[in-house]
């Protein structure tokens, strides 16, 4: 099974079913009432939501890399920070194991 | 009967929207990308086309993993545009034709492809953010957009996309109405948007996939999933959605544009091509 | 590797379900039926099964036509009864096998099926009404529903299922565990619920259904919607269903037990196989 | 197109479109909650639901043939006779052009 290419986790079904309910809490972000619920009061949407405890403290700690390895899709956990008002190059840099500052140098050295 | 006009190519991404939105295709960071929409849309309208067929992917907005589709295909009267956590842009709902997705539907399942069909369906950036460099905002063609799965493997191999697009020529010109239709294919090209490679692009290969595209495409078809994301990234799997607009052109082809560009974190492209 | 060690074609009807509640199994009316079941649940017991993949339809009730999958593969832990309209009967949810659905949902993509995959799904009479004439109801045996869109036209050809038969088999051998599969199919047999020809049935076209099937498949899988339908109504194309359980067993195969019987508006069978 | 076999309707791509709204109207009946408002208050029910008056017509008339030639699916059909105590033989009869009385009759002849 292709489960991993090059440092990042393929988004296979076993990975879909760890982090279903991660990603459904994300994709309900598409809502707007959910978005403002959620930013609101990050805890009660969570709980509310049916997080267990460890994803909810994911979500909380703002661990992007975390929340990839229990099974959140890219697509979906980028709507989380979006709600949060965090953008794409953050989360990707925290997935690769690197501050936002940290990988805008890397880039401007390529 | 119907025919196939031309083949469309092309990047999606969400920044495309902000772009267009606020009138900067001129500016010096996209420029080099969407000075080549240009001609293409002139070429375009000239075609005066009857239908766009959209082979796209969805990015966690229309579907979910409930009941994620492999094949999802649109027949339904209006695509309104999906909200993907950051609010809708002031785009008009895009106009469906389901006559010809009724058709499309029996001619595919007859050719042993097996579609999920959808008379509600939203479409998000995989269709709405490179279309305005193309069309004008009222949408005065009628789309029927096609899901394929990217997203969550296993994804259709390669080759099924490029029968996928010899299977949408059967269908067009079977079709009892002489219509002209253009067929696109997005995604991509080369990006990784998670892992240590992060931010991943690669002109060379995202070149050397455009050129063979137009000139030798059916090799493409046979390269593995690992190729492909090895070679483009985990999301640059997109690519393979091209491969249906290609296919559907058959052998021989004519370029009308090409334009290749990577200011930031995906290699964007366009191709343009007409049956020669 | 995994083995597929029977086939079992069964009707489903919502009206089997209050037969099994108030156990009139042995009633003069459903005996001739029900009879049949007791041997092939004995057979299957001692068959030692350790996953059933059941090919059925559902009836407008996981599904509707926002979003119709040709063909739906189950992916989940536990896959709760549907309310159909009517209440829900005292029956536990079904037991799924998560791992050997995505097994399964990675070779029927290699083989070019394009299944929409749910990890969400409820199953409603089209699975639930006749398994508990089969099994224990605390559903020892976990389960993969298949469900096959036979509803809304274009339906999948009946050759394209006893293809997906043989890719069932496939997948089966592939799998790395040492399991034993039973494969079923369910639906019709004749039987036609509007129109004309309301109340339908023949028992001539369901008998001869079970010879070929039982002795020579294939040309099964080469007959028209427009045969099934007109020689077994129009809600009688749900025969198809039968076809991927005959295809997995492989060629030869040994009758365990058969029966017929046709007391209402649809023609009722049983046939249990297994490879010989 | 296939379409009609031996004077039944055969469930195509267009009268799912066609009974469209007639359909989802009837899946809605899945709901328990949902049969208790609509037995309770039909004309308010199909209204809410969104049928327009023909289609609305044709459920308050219990013209299971007419819904049939609106594009609805018999599988669904049945759900709005189940939440109104009516079986399927009478909505089958009906959809033949029969009374119950004459399709019981008819049956016993054959
Ligand atoms: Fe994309
Ligand atoms: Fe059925």
């Amino acid at each position: 099974m292709l489960d991993e290419i090059s440092g990042a986790a393929v988004f296979t079904g076993e990975r879909s079913r760890a982090g279903y309910r991660l990603n459904r809490m994300a994709m309900s972000l598409t809502d707007p009432a959910n978005r403002e619920a959620f930013v609101a009061d990050e805890t009660g949407y969570l709980r509310g939501i049916g997080l267990n405890d460890v994803e909810a403290d994911l979500v909380r700690r703002r661990d992007w890399k975390g929340m990839i390895e229990a099974g959140g899709n890219i697509y979906l956990i980028i709507k989380i920070a979006g709600a949060l008002g965090i953008a794409l190059y953050e989360v990707g840099a925290h997935t690769a194991g690197m501050s936002l500052e940290q990988f805008m140098a890397q880039r401007k050295g390529r | 009967m119907g025919r196939i006009v031309g083949g469309i190519g092309s990047s999606h991404a969400p920044s495309f929207g902000p772009v267009y939105d606020k009138g900067q295709q001129k500016d010096p960071m996209w420029a080099p990308l969407f000075d080549g929409y240009v001609p293409v849309r002139a070429w375009l309208e000239g075609l005066r086309p009857d239908l766009f067929i959209i082979v796209y992917n969805d990015h966690g907005n229309q579907f979910f993993f409930d009941a994620y589709p492999t094949f999802a295909l649109g027949a339904s009267e209006a695509y309104p545009q999906a909200d993907e956590g950051w609010g809708k842009r002031d785009l008009p709902d895009m106009r469906g034709d389901p006559d010809f997705s009724w058709h499309l539907a029996r001619s595919l399942v007859e050719d042993e492809f097996d579609p999920t069909i959808c008379q509600e369906m939203s479409v998000d950036h995989g269709v709405m953010s490179f279309m305005p460099m193309l069309t004008d905002t009222r949408w005065p063609v009628p789309i029927v957009p096609f899901a394929v799965n990217v997203i969550q493997h296993p994804v259709p191999k390669a080759r099924r996309l490029y029968k996928l697009g010899q299977a949408f020529r059967r269908a067009v010109e079977s079709y009892p109405k002489d219509i002209r239709v253009v067929v696109f294919g997005t995604g991509g090209l080369s990006h990784q948007l998670q892992g240590t490679r992060f931010g991943f692009t690669d002109p060379n290969w995202d070149n050397e996939f455009l050129d063979r595209l137009e000139t030798d495409p059916e090799p493409l078809a046979g390269l593995s999933h690992r190729d492909y994301m090895e070679r483009g990234g985990t999301e640059g799997i997109e690519m393979i959605n091209w491969l249906p607009m290609r296919a559907a052109l058959g052998p021989a082809v004519r370029r009308i544009g090409r334009t290749y560009h990577a200011p930031m974190i995906t290699g964007y492209g366009l191709l343009a091509l007409e049956p020669a």
